[in-house]
């Protein structure tokens, strides 16, 4: 059994490493295009399997700190049963945004190789800027992942309870402020939040503003949206 | 009162005034703002110790038309300086339950008291015939160790005392124990064995001084709200105070942690023993006081669990029969001792966070931080209980961190009169006043020379303990038992097994007072009603040894009446010639044919006060019942005890005036910080420290090892049940469940267990499951949020619901030493209601 | 083990209860008729019970009125998931002066900003910080027994005016 | 009490009376709900109405007004708040 898989890769190998020769051009172009589907399916494979709560909580970072806290809110039960995973909330839907949020991601696991937060000590330690580009992320994004879920349009208000139908209204539709501007700490605990506002309670002169990109991601949408709309076609 | 007036009153003289200076005319001050006359519109307001926890927060309470109508925290109480918690808030209403009991109610058939009858209300008299007679007939048959009787804490400073009169030397019988058993038991005797004398060298005071606070096991968030403010208080206005939270689980007082340490179960001892390492080990030691101060010993190991002696754990354990031994030892084995105990070890048993760990034992060791250490039930419900006491004053001799402000072990209580009723007046089944002892020949000979009774006349053996009078009633060798101001049913470990079948043992006849018809008056065979908190004159002790005294207020509805009028009034059913020995009364013929309420209660001492003594402002139904005042009397008596003796009281009536005073009471003065100089009058001046209470003026420092718990969880019953209260209730929720807004804040016991459990599981938010023991089951409801979070395989299941007795499923093992009941550790499997 | 409830049964159950009541009223042994499970445990003593359904909170955002003035008020909505630790306090993000107009939330009362030694400050008072030791919400439930509890207001105050 | 009636109102008056007739004016006066008689003195009294709405109060004036006697009856202080804040401001023993 062995030696036959040992004879196959030998074949293989020696097919792919003779010189093309023989080869036609369509085949090369048509090896080309099937090496880049099975490339391609298996690198979206890869995606969506990163794109999991199990991957994401596979390492005891996560697990432990964020997701434990989830657990506890609406966001992991709740009346209908509709529930949000980590990337709901944490990977953009959109193809460019997602893979500029995995290069990012890469980055936080860097921060499990090296142990920055493999204590719950110095999780809590890290938790402020952690949590401050989430928020800076989800503003500059107009929470776009938590739209994916709560349309503002489709909001019944005779549904909520006085008090929030008025803070919506007001803020909300209005365009005033953004979902994450009132709901921090909607799925997870909070750092200390000395100096951070109430979402509605903001000053005027910073209402309707756009935060100054705040990180990687919103670089790259920037130069992608650039790049959409001066007409270039292709991408490396 | 100008204090008193509303906002609204106010606005009313303000205009009044306008109107008054437009017209150019003054304004009288007798005018009248009231239809009626301001009388109408008067509240009488006086003030009274909270009926609630440990903490003793004084409340200001109005009356009008004979009803409590307010209440809210008195501003000059030192304790809680105007603040109340929820519950102390309700006080007005914790009375006025619909179903107060009325009347005595006995169960009958066909007329006559039968086992298996019928609750009938029945008058006073019938009530304390049957009852005399079955006392009297258990006490022929089977002797005075037949007799018992089960009390608390929250019986008032007279009523503990009368109670331990009546039965140790009136029924001489030492089986009286308090509920302060399943409570503070394990405190109370770690202070006796450590300093010699009972209750914290600190006080309250300690909260504005520290600059560090350490929970063990305490969740004073909800168990002692007013408390946290002050903690809260010092925390969040001044940044350098740090506080560590040490627990089983996630709950509220976390909330405030810079250092939050979950452990497993059972392992804080461990963790006990690696801050004491890591101090000796830092070279943080205070040498000069180790020295001077302190003495080092070692105690017995393998000391089993306190369940029944036929247990196969009881069978392993070597020392079971001698769990309390100790013997000297030196700083360099105890050293040698903890030096086992490092961080990584401790780190894998105890799954604690080994960065907390050491912030939290670098806490102890900083000489220039001062810390007070706090604990509840997490370490007195504890089967080494009494060694996790130890252990903790271990960390603040070795440093010297005690008796001096900011700096010192501080144990809370949980009920409003542990410390004064239960240990002070000596209510615990081994316990005279004032720290003595039954075993003590000494003290016994004292106690009846104070007591004016005949030489010999105290029984020398210690009683049945709370959970010994259970096994005790099930196997029939209790038999009267007298239950007051107590829930025990609902509280007792093991309840359906232990505890209830004992109440319903045919052999026994059980009485019960109280206020309401709770499970325990249900399961008894006479039920007396009580009268309750300021429907009679009281006193309490709180946690900081402060006494505490209000007036009755009120009257009790119908035929209720205080549990002191109960105990005095039934002692008037028994003659000498009935209860003592023959022998006893050739040798002192004068106490021949008398009662004992006469050699008792009216005895030239109790009764030296007369009535023209009571304050004409206030009623007080027993003084007047019995044509002395009563509560003067045996609070003078009792006070004979304690005074030179480093217990001293101030004179009864001073307490009327005060908002509570800490003993001892010396010239006048209160004392703040025990065995400090210049704070204690006991300790002379040179002295510096002294542990006065100890023969060698030295504390121990004791040398424990961690033991594993009684059960724990395998792979059929795989999780740990902690069982504990919620802030909205006190206790079996007796008095809160009736008060509407308490009982609507939090309507019933659920099951709070770990979101991921649960979902691994497949059991919703909200589902109902059984929550199984190996020796019961309940039925609860999931609740994976709220306030406490639970880590993987931990759930907590409240007490205070009738309708979901959670000690059905609980363990009854104890500490071998103190005999307190663990609640927070045993192993139950949680499975879908079919 | 008790089975679930059928509907039949439950019919039956309340004709016994109401029969019980009538019992109750009508003879001698009135004492003991008012028993609730939840506080005077089940009818055999040691039966299991089934357990209620958890409640809802009351969330009509209508103030309700106190026992009396000294009553701290209860909360009319839910605080489920509201946070409210060293870091942050979510109940103060509204209640608090600075931000009560903005929210249409009722203020905290002056007692808030005083001190232990009563003396008043700019912010609210961190002996205060915690309010759910003395708020708390209610849930959509009756009472399990009456309260003979009497208002203040019932008492006392005679009109001249009236007969 | 019910829940809605959450605003309460205070004011206070100056009534002129003919002299004769001020003792059976006050006696009348006293006897009227939510009216408080703060002051009386040569021909003037000072009273305090209170009322669920300004309209109430107006009634209760115009009642005045018509009492036999009653010179004039001048509304001088008005002032209204929520029951609740009423209560909150409530000062204890410390105040």
């Amino acid at each position: 059994m062995i030696a036959r898989i040992k004879r196959l890769a030998a074949w293989v190998w020696k097919i792919l490493s003779t010189p093309a020769a023989t080869l036609s051009l369509a085949f090369l172009t048509l090896g080309g295009f099937v090496g880049g589907v099975v490339f391609w399916g298996a690198f979206n494979t890869a995606l969506e399997l990163t794109n999991t709560e199990q991957f994401c909580t596979g390492c005891h970072e996560m697990r432990a700190n964020v997701y434990e806290e989830m657990t506890r809110t609406v966001h992991f039960s709740n009346r209908s049963g509709v529930r949000a995973s980590c990337p709901d909330c944490h990977v953009p839907h959109e193809w460019t945004d997602k893979i500029a949020r995995k290069m990012q991601a890469s980055k936080e696991v860097w921060g499990k190789i090296f142990g920055t937060i493999n204590t719950r000590q110095k999780f809590l330690d890290e938790r402020l800027r952690l949590a401050q580009h989430e928020w800076h992320r989800l503003k500059a994004n107009d929470s776009l992942e938590c739209r994916n879920c709560h349309s503002s349009v489709a909001m019944d208000l005779s549904k909520q309870t006085q008090r929030a139908a008025n803070i919506h209204t007001r803020y909300l539709l209005s365009g005033k402020a953004t979902c994450i501007d009132c709901h921090k700490g909607i799925a997870h605990e909070l750092p200390n939040m000395q100096g951070v506002d109430p979402g509605w309670h903001m000053p005027d002169e910073l209402e309707g503003d756009v935060l100054p990109s705040a990180n990687a991601v919103d670089e790259l949408r920037k130069v992608m949206a650039e790049a959409h709309s001066s007409g270039e076609k292709s991408l490396p | 009162m100008i204090g008193e007036l509303t906002r609204r009153d106010l606005i009313k003289a303000h205009a009044a005034g306008i109107a008054a200076a437009t017209a150019g005319i003054a304004l009288p001050a007798g005018a009248q703002p009231v239809p009626g006359g301001v009388e109408s519109l008067e509240i009488k307001w006086s003030k009274a110790p909270c009926r609630f926890c440990g903490t003793g927060c004084g409340v200001m309470v109005g009356v009008k038309e004979g009803q409590v109508v307010a209440t809210h925290g008195d501003m000059q109480a030192e304790v809680n300086r105007g603040l109340n918690c929820i519950k102390g808030y309700f006080l007005s209403k914790i009375m006025y339950g619909e179903d107060r009991l009325k009347t005595p109610l006995l169960r009958k058939r066909n007329g006559k008291y039968a086992k298996d009858g019928e609750f009938e209300p029945v008058s006073w008299d019938e009530a304390f015939d049957v009852m005399a007679d079955q006392c009297k007939k258990v006490l022929k048959e089977k002797g005075p160790t037949a007799v018992g009787m089960f009390g608390s804490g929250q019986w008032t400073i007279f009523e503990g005392y009368a109670a331990t009169k009546l039965m140790r030397a009136g029924f001489r019988s030492n089986n009286l124990d308090p509920n302060a058993r399943h409570c503070m038991a394990s405190a109370a005797y770690a202070f006796m064995r450590t300093f010699g004398m009972d209750e914290p060298m600190g006080c309250y005071d300690d909260f504005e001084n520290a600059d560090a606070f350490v929970l063990w096991g305490s969740n004073m968030a909800e168990m002692h709200p007013i408390l946290w403010t002050r903690l809260a208080d010092r925390r969040l206005g001044h940044q350098h105070v740090k506080v560590a939270v040490l627990s089983t689980f996630t709950h509220r007082s976390m909330d405030l942690a810079d250092i939050p340490v979950i452990f497993t179960p059972g392992t804080d001892l461990a963790i006990l023993n690696y801050i004491a390492n890591h101090i000796i080990t830092s070279g943080k030691v205070n040498e000069e006081f180790v020295r001077n101060h302190t003495t080092f010993m070692k105690g017995v190991t393998n000391i089993g669990y306190g369940l029944r002696p036929e247990d196969p754990l009881e069978l392993k354990a070597a020392n079971a029969a001698n769990p309390a031994n100790m013997e000297p030892t030196d700083f360099e084995s105890f050293k040698k001792f903890v030096s086992d105990y490092t961080l990584e070890k401790v780190a894998d048993l105890t799954g604690a966070d080994p960065g907390f760990l050491q912030q939290l034992a670098d806490l102890y060791a900083d000489p220039n931080r001062k810390v007070m250490s706090l604990w509840t039930m997490g370490f007195n419900q504890h089967v080494r209980g009494v060694w996790a006491n130890h252990m903790l004053y271990n960390l603040h001799l070795l440093t010297g961190k005690i008796s001096e402000p900011g700096n010192g072990p501080f144990s809370l209580t949980g009920q409003p009169s542990a410390c004064g009723t239960a240990r002070e007046v000596g209510t615990f089944a081994h316990r005279l006043p004032a720290d003595m002892t039954v075993t003590n020949p000494e003290h016994r000979h004292h106690a009846e020379e104070i007591w004016k009774l005949p030489e010999g006349l105290l029984p020398d053996k210690p009683g049945y303990h709370a959970v010994q009078q259970d096994r005790m009633l099930k196997d029939g060798k209790l038999s009267f038992y007298w239950v007051q101001v107590n829930n025990n049913v609902q509280a007792a470990p093991n309840t359906k097994n232990e505890t209830y079948q004992g109440y319903r043992n045919p052999d026994n006849f059980i009485v019960v007072s109280d206020a309401y018809p709770t499970i325990t008056a249900m399961s008894a065979d006479l039920i007396l009603p009580a009268a309750m908190w300021v429907e009679k004159e009281g006193a309490y002790g709180n946690a900081e040894r402060r006494t505490h005294v209000w007036h009755q207020l009120v009257q009790a509805p119908g035929e209720a009446r205080s549990d002191l009028w109960q105990l005095v009034e039934f002692s008037k059913r028994f003659t000498t010639d009935e209860v003592w020995p023959a022998e006893m009364l050739d040798k002192h013929p004068d106490y021949r044919g008398k009662t004992l309420f006469e050699v008792l209660f009216k005895n030239g001492q109790v009764d030296q006060f007369p009535l023209s003594e009571v304050d004409k402002s206030y009623p007080n139904n027993e003084a007047y019942a019995f044509d002395f005042y009563i509560q003067k009397g045996l609070f003078e008596e009792y006070a004979s005890f304690g005074r030179g003796h480093g217990h001293d009281l101030a004179p009864y009536d001073r307490y009327h005036q005060e908002r509570g005073l800490r003993w001892p009471v010396v010239n006048g003065q209160e004392t703040k910080w025990r065995y400090r100089e210049g704070y204690d009058p006991y300790v002379k001046a040179g002295e510096g420290v002294k542990f006065y209470g100890r023969p060698d003026g030295r504390a121990v420092i004791l040398a424990v090892p961690y033991e594993p718990p009684a059960e724990s969880p395998d792979n059929e019953y795989d999780f740990w049940l902690v069982t504990g209260r919620v802030l909205e209730h006190w206790h079996s929720g007796s008095m809160t469940m009736r008060v509407p807004e308490l009982y609507k804040a939090f309507p019933g016991a659920r099951c709070f267990m770990n979101a991921d459990d649960a979902r691994k599981r497949g059991f919703n938010q909200g589902m109902e499951v059984r929550i199984v023991s190996r020796r019961g089951e309940i039925r609860s409801r999931v609740e994976t949020r709220g306030r406490n979070r639970m880590p993987p395989g931990v759930i907590f299941v409240p007490w205070f619901d009738a309708s979901q007795l959670i000690n059905k499923v609980t363990l009854d093992a104890t500490d071998p030493i103190s005999k307190q009941t663990d609640y927070k550790k045993c192993a139950v499997k949680i499975l879908p209601v079919a | 083990m008790r089975c679930e409830d059928s509907p039949r049964r439950i019919i039956l159950r309340s004709f016994l209860a109401a029969l019980a009541v009538f019992a109750a009223v009508f003879s001698t042994n009135l004492a003991v008729a008012q028993m609730v499970r939840e506080l005077s445990g089940p009818p055999g003593g040691m039966d299991m019970v089934p357990a209620k359904p958890m409640p809802k909170w009351n969330v009509d955002d209508v103030r309700k009125m106190r026992a009396y003035p000294d009553q701290p008020p209860v909360i009319p909505h839910s605080i489920e998931g509201y946070q409210l630790s060293v870091n942050t306090n979510r109940c103060l993000s509204c209640h608090k002066r600075e931000f009560t107009e903005g929210a249409g939330a009722p203020m905290i009362s002056v007692t808030h900003y005083m001190t232990r030694e009563g003396q008043m400050l700019a912010d609210v008072s961190p002996r205060r910080y915690f309010c759910t030791a003395c708020h708390v919400p209610q849930a959509e439930v009756q009472p399990l027994v009456g309260n003979t509890f009497r208002d203040m207001s019932e008492m006392g105050v005679e009109h001249l005016g009236g007969k | 009490m019910p829940e809605k009636a959450n605003r309460h109102y205070i004011s206070s008056a100056v009534i002129v009376v003919r002299p004769e007739a001020e003792e059976r004016v006050v006696r009348d006066l006293m006897a009227m709900e939510r009216v408080e008689v703060h002051a009386i003195q040569g021909g003037k009294i000072v009273v305090v109405i209170e009322g669920a709405s300004s309209g109430e109060l107006g009634a209760s004036l115009a009642a005045i007004s018509a009492i036999d006697g009653v010179v004039a009856a001048n509304m001088v202080f008005e002032h209204s708040e929520n029951v609740e804040a009423m209560s909150d401001d409530r000062r204890i023993d410390a105040a």
